[in-house]
């Protein structure tokens, strides 16, 4: 039997399907855990009580999705460590990408958790320019920004009045998009341990860090690194369902790239019988 | 010591050697400039895209389908961009040559108006100025960066060109336009220092890193452009130099590099 | 049940309006891609505004006098948009092209160029020692990114004596990108596949209630 | 404007990039409080400058929409359409603060989920790409293929499940031959950036400022 060239169209129609399937009808597939993303857990356990943990970098909310779910599950291992955050955006959608994340994992006193507003957490305003921004922030946090995103003075915020610099920083979540920023300002100037729940597009490009700086840089791998969190602080959310679904269109995709292959041969026999 | 005493009090400890590599960093960027100032030139080494480019120049002229190029999503202040506008310019001009219709669009506004007049150049240049028209070769599709993707997909399907280059910055957004190339047919060349990955999955050769630079001087053979090049060929080959020699020390159980280094 | 949130509805017409590019150039993604546009513009220009009282909140409290200067250069800022006075803004910019490259200046040389070429050298210490799985992971560390240096370098080593063994370091070279692009693709797939996942999900489960 | 005052501008210009430039440096390598303090207000500076270039994309989108609606220029309906949402959405986020719970629902219900879908629906794309392009031909498309197949698989749960050392590979895998290869691109990308940077500061590189000197 000869297998016909597919349209696009075709193939779309396919992934399609699977999507609608694979989404509505779990298979719950089984997945392992990585070492990294262990140690990242160790580093949070470890970290002692009232520890200030910032969260930030600049971001493209649509992208950084794929972090937010490590970023929920640690949020929530955070607020049973009884550790404090301060959420830096650094880009026009990171405020919107902070308070998404803050509200789902439910940690404020507002939504069923512990956590006080200016207590335990803080929300800083936008912060523009880029690499001087983040220069500005590690060296006097106080001149850098005067208020916190409603406009409240720093000063009135009992957890900023704690936290005056680089050396008040425990550790530095990226979520976002762009972790060079963070490497080279907080981590490789100002020795702040840098953990990053990695896009998996961006993995790739920045996975050299991790080597350069070792115990000093962590990173989780896209949704599956999300998946892993959420499986070890036992919350299953968006990383378990995306992983659950990307079981069978791994598979799918694949299919379709040996399916290429057999087309090719197949044509290629044809050709040279009619050579012949 | 003394000497360690008062740089201490002149210098941040631990800093020393990123400022002796900035020093040699200018020094070499300095002298590259001098030499491309006085003219000298380094011949750059075979670019396997670039080959291909001509032979897709050829293999248009055969099909008689045009050739599409793509600057990407960013401005005249992308230095990707420049590159990919400067091959544009060699291959617009050996395309009006043969008689081959070399078509491009772009996002950007000043991308277009500065493609428009290089497609003006490349036909005076060819000595066939009469054959250049204004907006037939270049069109704008929208700013939007999948606006942009989506109008050059369905250019490519009106089109059906027999070769794709895309050279300049470009994201996701490659995608779109790279699979409906795909499925034309046409052969498709690329290089970015954006998303190198998407555009090395979509294209048939592709220039890696900074092989767009390089290439974008051997076409220009502008002096000083060379000169660049090869003076950042310097310094890479000392960063080659370094980590050998550290890598031997460092297998030998000797920690000296490392310690100069002081990362 | 089908969702009665207004906002549950415009989501799932937004998502519509993005996934008829599949069907091709159509109204419907046009309406899309305008309203993505707006509301970028739009949610800059709210967020510049609660910004700016943020920024300048010393200066209005008289905390910082000093301020002054940045807001009229950041005035000046603007200016260029328009191409007659676009030379009002060149000095703004010029102070931010100045501090930005500075800053990226000092943090290349060492965390892109001293911290990889440290790591190479802390990698080839590993090769000798250690099981042979990490061995031969530290042995193609230093070797693939030598080799990929020597791959990038256009006007040395392509001619004369040196040509011959310098190509085979740079046919390794090359093979250590492909493999880097190759593996950055599947990882890709991984990340769109994902947030297809998140976008077909919200549609069936929130809109729809299936 | 006369031409020595363009000469005069232009010096002035590159000073004070030249000037900016060597403060940042100098409070890092050297060893000087006052350079330090400099250097710190130009960095706030530089911060409260950016803040205004927040409102030059809706200055530019706005006056282009507004030209393409007076001239009924092709999509001026959605220009139309487009500008009045403009308007409309500031005066909503300024009235309820970009950190009320309302003006998130309205963010996350329209230019997120367009994002979203946008970004995701690409993996259609890649699909049928991948059925055309990765036909094995020579030994690059073979490599490549084989690579993007290996990663695909052990990035998958299915198999992750039977044979646990698959997630040990994809690690592996990643961990060395591709952060080789990402690592001498992040190497010579930073090179490239210090040679940028050091021809700005000697002032040998003429198109920093392109985009102001377009006169």
């Amino acid at each position: 039997m000869k297998i016909p060239e597919l349209s696009s169209r075709t193939i779309w129609a396919v992934v399609m399907i699977v999507y609608i399937v694979t989404c509505t009808i779990p298979i719950g597939a089984s997945f392992e855990m990585s070492d990294i993303t262990i140690e990242i857990y160790e580093f949070i356990d470890d970290l002692p009580e009232g520890s200030v943990v910032f969260i930030g970098g600049s971001a493209v909310f649509a992208f950084d999705l794929e972090s937010s779910a490590s970023l929920i599950a640690c949020l929530k291992q955070m607020e049973r460590k009884n550790l404090r955050i301060v959420c830096a955006p650094f880009g026009v959608e990171a405020v919107q990408f902070h308070k998404y994340c803050i509200d789902a994992s439910g940690v404020m006193e507002s939504r069923g958790g512990t956590w006080v507003y200016g207590v335990d957490y803080v929300q800083l305003p936008y912060m523009p320019g880029g690499a001087a921004a983040y220069v500005a922030l590690m060296d006097d946090i106080h001149t850098a920004v005067a208020t916190d995103v409603a406009g409240t003075p720093l000063n009135d915020l009992p957890l900023m009045q704690e936290v005056l610099n680089h050396e008040d920083i425990d550790a530095w979540i990226c979520p976002h998009w762009a972790f060079d920023m963070i490497v080279r300002y907080v981590v490789a100037e100002r020795d702040i341990p840098g953990i990053y729940f990695a896009q998996a597009a961006a993995y790739a490009n920045y996975v050299p860090y991790m080597m350069a700086y070792p115990g000093m840089v962590w990173m989780t791998n896209g949704f599956l690194g999300g998946a892993q969190y959420e499986k070890l602080e036992g919350v299953p959310g968006l990383g378990t369902a995306v992983v659950d679904s990307y079981a069978i269109m791994s598979v799918v995709y694949v299919g379709f790239i040996i399916l290429g292959n057999i087309t090719m041969y197949q044509n290629r026999d044809e050709e040279e019988e009619i050579i012949q | 010591m003394l000497t360690s005493a008062f740089t201490e009090q002149i210098f941040v400890s631990g800093k020393v050697f990123e400022l002796i590599t900035a020093m040699i960093v200018a020094i070499l960027t300095y002298v590259a400039y001098n030499y491309g100032k006085q003219g000298r030139t380094w011949e750059i080494r075979q670019l396997d895209a670039l080959e291909a480019i001509y032979d897709g120049i050829g293999r248009a002229a055969e099909t008689g389908r045009p050739i599409l190029m793509l600057p990407g999503i960013s401005n005249l202040g992308n230095p990707q961009t420049l590159a990919g506008l400067t091959l544009f310019g060699e291959i617009s001009q050996r395309s009006a040559e043969i008689g081959v219709d070399a078509i491009a669009s772009a996002s950007n506004t000043a991308v277009i108006t500065a493609t428009e007049a290089i497609v003006r150049g490349a036909y005076t240049a060819a000595g066939k100025p009469e054959m250049y028209e204004p907006g037939k070769y270049v069109r704008w599709f929208g700013a939007d960066q999948f606006a942009y993707a989506v109008g050059a997909a369905g250019q490519i399907m009106a089109t059906k060109p027999s070769v794709i280059l895309y050279a300049g910055y470009f994201l996701f957004d490659v995608i779109v336009s790279g699979d409906t190339g795909s499925r034309v047919g046409a052969v498709q060349i690329g290089g970015t220092l954006g998303s190198m990955e998407m555009i090395s999955m979509m294209c048939d050769h592709i220039f890696i890193g900074e092989e767009l630079y390089a290439a974008s001087a051997v076409i220009t053979k502008d002096e000083m452009a060379i000169a660049t090049v090869a003076g950042q060929d310097w310094i890479k080959l000392l960063a080659a130099g370094l980590m050998v020699l550290g890598a031997l020390f460092s297998m030998a159980g000797s920690d000296a590099i490392l310690n100069l280094i002081g990362v | 049940m089908i969702s009665t949130d207004p906002w549950v509805w415009v989501s799932a017409l937004m998502t519509i309006c993005s996934f008829s590019l599949l069907y091709g150039e159509n109204p419907l993604f046009r309406f899309g891609e305008y309203t993505y546009t707006a509301i970028v513009v739009a949610h800059s220009v709210v967020t510049g505004i609660s910004t700016l009282q943020s920024r300048f909140a010393p200066l209005i409290s008289g905390a910082k006098p000093l301020l002054i200067i940045p807001l009229i250069l950041g005035l000046m800022s603007i200016f260029v948009v328009w191409r007659r006075y676009a030379w009002i803004a060149s000095f703004p910019i010029a102070i931010m092209i100045g501090v930005g490259t500075g800053l990226s200046m000092r943090a290349l040389i060492a965390t892109e160029i001293l911290s990889n070429i440290a790591a190479v050298i802390r990698e080839a210490g590993l090769i000798l020692v250690g099981p042979p799985v990490n061995s031969l992971g530290y042995l193609i560390r230093v070797v693939f990114t030598i080799s990929g240096l020597f791959y990038l370098l256009f006007t040395v080593g392509h001619k004369g004596p040196l040509n011959k063994p310098l190509s085979y370091l740079r046919e390794i070279g090359k093979y250590a990108f492909l493999s880097y692009l190759g593996l950055s693709v599947g990882n890709a797939i991984m990340q769109h596949s994902g947030l297809a996942t998140s976008a077909i999900s919200r549609l069936l489960g929130q809109w729809l209630g299936l | 404007m006369s031409k020595t005052l363009t000469y005069y501008r232009t010096y002035v210009i590159r000073a004070l990039i030249i000037i900016c430039m060597i403060a940042t440096l100098a409070s890092w390598y050297l060893v000087s409080p006052p350079i330090d303090a400099i250097a710190n207000e130009l960095s706030i500076w530089n911060m409260n400058i950016a803040t205004f270039t927040l409102f030059v994309g809706v200055i530019t989108i706005l006056s282009r929409y507004v030209k393409g609606i007076k001239e009924r220029a092709d999509n001026w309906v959605f220009m139309l359409y487009a500008t009045v949402l403009i308007v409309v959405w500031i005066i909503f986020g300024t009235m309820t603060g970009i950190y009320a719970d309302i003006y998130q629902t309205a963010f996350l219900s329209t230019k997120i989920t367009l994002h979203i879908s946008i970004l995701g629906q690409l993996i259609f794309f890649m699909t049928s790409a991948a059925y055309r392009l990765f036909r094995i031909r020579t030994t690059r498309t073979l490599l490549y293929a084989l690579c993007t197949v290996t990663i695909v698989l052990c990035n998958s749960p299915l198999l992750l499940g039977p044979f646990p050392i698959v997630d040990k590979i994809s690690f592996w895998l990643l961990n060395n031959p591709s952060m080789s290869g990402s690592r001498a691109l992040m190497l010579t990308g930073g090179i490239g950036g210090v040679v940028l940077a050091i021809r700005i500061l000697l002032g040998l590189e003429k198109g920093a400022l392109r985009a102001t000197e377009e006169l």
